[in-house]
């Protein structure tokens, strides 16, 4: 699994970009395949430096063709070939759900086991700098919610890379979800090839009073919480779930086990969500266990709307979930900052790029 | 066009699949109504000429895609007749395990990569098996099949562009029976406009035959064939022909009313199995007697495969969750 | 709401070909778009003899082509015109999902209020007779999921026809999704226009012991368990969700706060389901009232196979029902009947077409 | 092609037009770096003579549909500048109430229909405009504006083919500008095929012309619209032109590296508002004196629109979950 300890620190977006890098040294199957993946923003530098190294030919500059695409990538996968797909927004995949859903997804099951499509679709979701309502959709739900795909959402950059390069060496569709904002992030990466195995959550944070589970750039905003609620004396219990299909609910049963009290703090939206799921498997498996309602921190039912005035109040904050845990805790609650429609929520916090 | 005659060895061959493919699926119409065979099932009757024309270019290692009605497809292709057959009683012995059906045939060992139900889907799969071989430095022709109704999916359009770009080793053939479903091509596209002047328009090598006689496709296809192995960039082929039972099913749908009226009788006046054995026979290169032979093998062929199918065991029921994921 | 008690049975598929009809001579701005709408199968008899009536125009044929086909129909629903687009299978509109998801969802409010959808997807849910891994997909939970969409599932004759009433005189995207295997139930339909308003659950069953909420078939499933159990003493409450977007859950926490035990039964599968949305929010809203760990009854999260040799063991059955809830009324359990994988449990159980 | 000599009047309203989005966008850049219009932005500049030279054509009532580079195809169609800026600014007064942004710019006063960024995808929300017209049987011209990357989108050809069939009264509109974003044409179509060609496979009406001279727009969208309103059928135009600044934002972007050395600095010397201009004036249609005015009448007017647009209230908490569902 992880190497020893590193020192070394890297930004997320780096992380993947060594990813890549190593995956295509070590493999001559493994090539990228997108709209811009050679170009010179190189997909927000993820892809930067890869074309130069590798050619134009492991490097595939597309036409907006994405549907087309998924299907060209599934088809190389079927023999032999792991192409790693790069989609700038999440949005764009929306154009390919036929080859992800109905084709990927079960193209090794429904033909008996006799193929296997070796495929990584990666997808950023965006936010702030009013993106609005077709830049900033986090649909990991949809995606956990079909048999035969892996979905991996990294939170740190050193699941970036090692979650990367298994999901490039694993023998199914995996769609990789980066969360923009994550990008700036910086934190011990160690060089070389290892690997983060998916399917598997990860305590990153110990803690006796709340179970916090939390996806993406939520876990981030975990972290501050507990840091910030570890002064109050209430520990926080951060589970990572980095993969969230197929979703291995063990670690989080034994953390409410432990503590009794459940936050799930997700990206996307609430309705028949992600964290519905894991309410769902909670109740199911600890009911007895469980002190109090448990609480899901997602975003509204509501579109991304553009303006900052808006979108300020459109994502839960470090305060939605120290408030959370102090009601669960049952401690007072504290004042919520108030927050000015002009603030300037809509870029992230330059105090907090890390280390993770 | 060169001057293409099909060599004699050839066209026997031809004739022999074209008569295997009829013959397999009349003991499947047969058997269908025993309701065994419990799968929705697309019949290639009167098609049959264009799958075994094309497919007599291709060598075993050399890959197509196919969709619904992809019988004739795997057949001319060279796939496991029991497979496919086991496959369609949803036995452990089909070709996909049975957790294909009909829809979803597949045999890897003859280049057949797999054919699905959703239209058009499997157009850029094939581009990407074309360009997997580009990229692994060995180029092999990729061969996609599909119907009239295609061509207006958008992924056909991304997906021709695609293989133009990359000049690709792939031959997408087009078989214009007419109709999608029971919807007549005039409620799909302009009266004026041709179907393979898409490909036209794509800039791509393109061409036209009667898709009822297996000779013109065998000329046609071999055409674009080789452009397509010496690097020359993909192309595109439509063959007019006709389905001759439901769309889906083992039945005649005369009573639906959607064909107008002598339009099947014409076809069937045209059969590419009579139009080839005829031809043939008139220049000699078969006999009756060669056809009888043919017959009679193919018929027990037949007999075998069935009796494998019916005898095969069901999967059981642990297999229900097992291919979820790859190992 | 619902017209006085009619005595008049129609099939499912009659109320909706009744309810197309009512609203295409009421209001000349509904039209039906869509594969094979006019064609002599007229999606399995629902959009039957319509062309014949309103011509050509109105009930438009279209080349094979889903996702422009949604856009035009969304272009035409900002001009004022009602579409309703027929999908004979929900997978194909999984090559529409950017024009649904990102553009019709979204256009109302991402445009500030300006413009309207009034659109309804049918979509029909394959089963049986060998559907296999592409036609038989139950997404509604996609759907469910989406801000912005409204989504239908009717699983009675009577709510099919009010429902699809409801669903074309709304002014937003509504999927409108159809399960094959009850177009063949009949029950009690009134004659004319009446509606049954999008929004609202139905206690279809009422009962003391166990809480079923189901959706679609899976509520017919529900009554025969009810039925079944009823002899034991053992009473359903039975749910019936209708609207899974936006979902009310009022009735279905009054019906918990009184059995404390809930069944949710639903026809898709089951990680990150709208099953699990149930679970999530009577475990948030209930928690003190339930008396035991709630149970989803789903598909398992596996592809559809082809054979029924395992078919017969993807579907939840009645049996599955009827166990779950002697469990949580803390009755013994039953044995389960056998099932031979060569039985025919892909077709519909020719004894129970109704009344429902 | 009959001869179009734009009509004098028609000519300084152009010129005007022109100069308007130029100043507009220019402003724009300058405001943009205070960081308070906070959304993605696209700019036209380079390009502004499409919008105009097509847009001179249409009636109030006609319709447009727009992709994410809009500003100039809103303003040439008479969208409201206050609305425009005071969304941009996300403001309770902007055109879309602040929930849009540059990307969803939307004026239904004029038959602004909507701009959103998903490339093509409101391609077929314009022929669904133009349809329903039709159903309503009062036939309205529908202009559908996107950028060369659209037409390798499969719903652009599934759209057209609609658009043929059904014999609409469509105007797509393709301003090619050589770039998707940073990729050039080289690496999404082949090297020898025209964008135009795509039409032609569809047997639709098409040409091509100068996007940097307006009178070249104006005659050739004068014939295409002329025919789409006779009921003759849609037609597809590509004109050629270029865009100045980045794919998204005010700023220069030659750093990158990606545009040949020399082809910017070529486009810049056939600005299609110093051509255009300095046309005008070579006939004596426009004085120098006259040009002066036109700019102070737009900077005055572009002054008014910002100081609305800054000084117009920001939505309420409140409104976040208004609009989700329409009443
Ligand atoms: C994307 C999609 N839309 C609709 C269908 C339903 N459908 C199944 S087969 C078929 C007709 C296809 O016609 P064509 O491609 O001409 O093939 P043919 O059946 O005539 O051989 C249709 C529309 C589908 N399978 N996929
Ligand atoms: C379906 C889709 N894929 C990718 C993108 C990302 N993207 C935004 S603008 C753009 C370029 C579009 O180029 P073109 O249509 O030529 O318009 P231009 O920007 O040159 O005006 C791309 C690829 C998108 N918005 N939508
Ligand atoms: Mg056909
Ligand atoms: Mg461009």
């Amino acid at each position: 699994m992880s190497a020893t300890a590193s020192t070394r620190q890297l930004k997320f977006v780096q992380a993947l970009n060594e990813a890549l890098d190593l995956c295509m040294t070590k493999d001559p199957r493994v090539f990228i395949i997108g709209l811009g993946a050679p170009d010179p923003a190189a997909i927000f530098a993820s892809t930067k430096g890869l074309v130069e190294k590798y050619g134009p030919t492991r490097v595939l500059d597309m036409p907006v063709a994405e549907n087309a695409i998924t299907g060209v990538a599934l088809g190389a996968a079927l023999r032999g070939m792991r192409p790693v797909m790069t989609h700038i927004r999440l949005e764009f995949a929306m154009l390919t759900i036929d080859q992800i859903v109905n084709q990927a997804a079960k193209w090794h099951y429904m033909f008996g086991g006799q193929a296997s499509v070796p495929l990584v679709i990666r997808m950023v979701v965006g936010r702030g700098w009013g993106q609005g309502a077709q830049h900033s959709q986090s649909l990991q739900s949809w995606f956990a919610h079909v048999p035969g795909l892996k979905v991996v959402m990294p939170a740190t950059p050193h699941d970036a890379k090692g979650l990367l390069i298994s999901a490039i060496e694993d023998n199914n569709p995996v769609v990789f979800i980066e969360h923009r904002w994550l990008y700036g992030i910086h934190g011990p990466v160690p060089e070389g090839v290892y690997r983060v195995p998916l399917g598997q959550p990860n305590v990153l944070r110990q803690g006796r009073h709340v179970t916090v589970v939390a996806t993406s750039y939520m876990t981030l905003e975990a972290v501050r919480a507990a840091d910030e609620l570890a002064q109050e004396g209430i520990e926080l219990e951060i589970v990572d779930v980095r993969t969230l299909n197929p979703f291995d609910e063990t670690l989080v049963l034994e953390s409410v086990r432990k503590t009794g009290k459940l936050i799930v703090a997700d990206t996307g939206w609430r309705s028949v969500g992600f964290a519905a799921e894991v309410v769902a498997r909670v109740t199911e498996r600890c009911f007895g266990d469980l002190k109090a309602p448990p609480v899901r921190l997602t975003l509204p039912d509501v579109p991304t709307p553009t303006t900052r005035a808006l979108s300020n109040y459109y994502y839960p904050l470090v305060h939605d979930i120290t408030a959370a845990a102090r009601r669960l805790a049952g401690r007072p609650a504290k004042p919520a900052p108030e927050i000015k429609p002009e603030a300037f929520l809509d870029v992230p916090d330059p105090s907090f790029t890390g280390p993770f | 066009m060169k001057n293409r005659q099909t060599p004699p060895d050839v066209a026997r061959r031809m004739l022999h699949g074209i008569m295997r493919v009829r013959l397999i699926e009349e003991r499947i119409r047969k058997l269908y109504a025993e309701q065994e065979m419990r799968c929705p099932t697309h019949f290639s009757i009167g098609q049959e000429a264009v799958a075994v024309g094309v497919c007599a270019h291709l060598k075993r290692e050399e890959l197509i895609t196919s969709a619904h009605r992809s019988h004739a497809h795997y057949l001319a292709k060279g796939g496991d007749l029991k497979g496919m057959l086991a496959e369609l009683y949803g036995k452990a012995t089909g070709c996909a395990a049975g957790k294909g059906g009909s829809m979803h045939l597949i045999d890897r060992s003859v280049g057949f990569l797999g054919a699905v139900p959703i239209v058009g889907s499997t157009i850029p799969i094939g581009v990407g098996a074309a360009l997997s071989s580009v990229l692994q430095g060995n180029p092999l022709l990729t061969v996609i099949f599909f119907g009239d109704a295609a061509t207006e999916a958008g992924v056909f359009h991304e997906s021709l562009n695609i293989a133009a770009l990359h000049k690709l080793p792939v031959v997408m053939v087009c078989e214009n029976n007419l109709y999608s479903v029971l919807s007549p091509l005039s409620v799909r596209k302009p009266e004026d406009r041709e179907i393979v002047q898409l490909a036209q328009g794509h800039g791509v090598f393109n061409g036209q035959a009667d898709g009822n006689d297996a000779d013109a496709v065998y000329a046609l296809a071999g055409e674009a064939i080789e452009r397509a192995r010496a690097g020359q960039g993909p192309a595109f082929l439509e063959f007019k022909t006709y389905r001759w039972y439901e769309h889906c099913g083992p039945l005649e749908d005369q009573h639906l009313g959607y064909r107008p009226p002598g339009e099947l009788e014409a076809w069937k006046a045209r059969d590419p199995l009579k139009l080839y054995a005829g031809r043939l026979r008139q220049h000699g290169i078969v006999s009756d007697a060669d056809i009888a032979v043919m017959e009679k093998t193919i018929d027990a062929e037949i007999d075998e495969a069935v009796a494998f199918a019916k005898a095969s065991p069901f999967p059981t029921r642990d297999q229900l969750a097992t291919h979820l994921y790859a190992p």
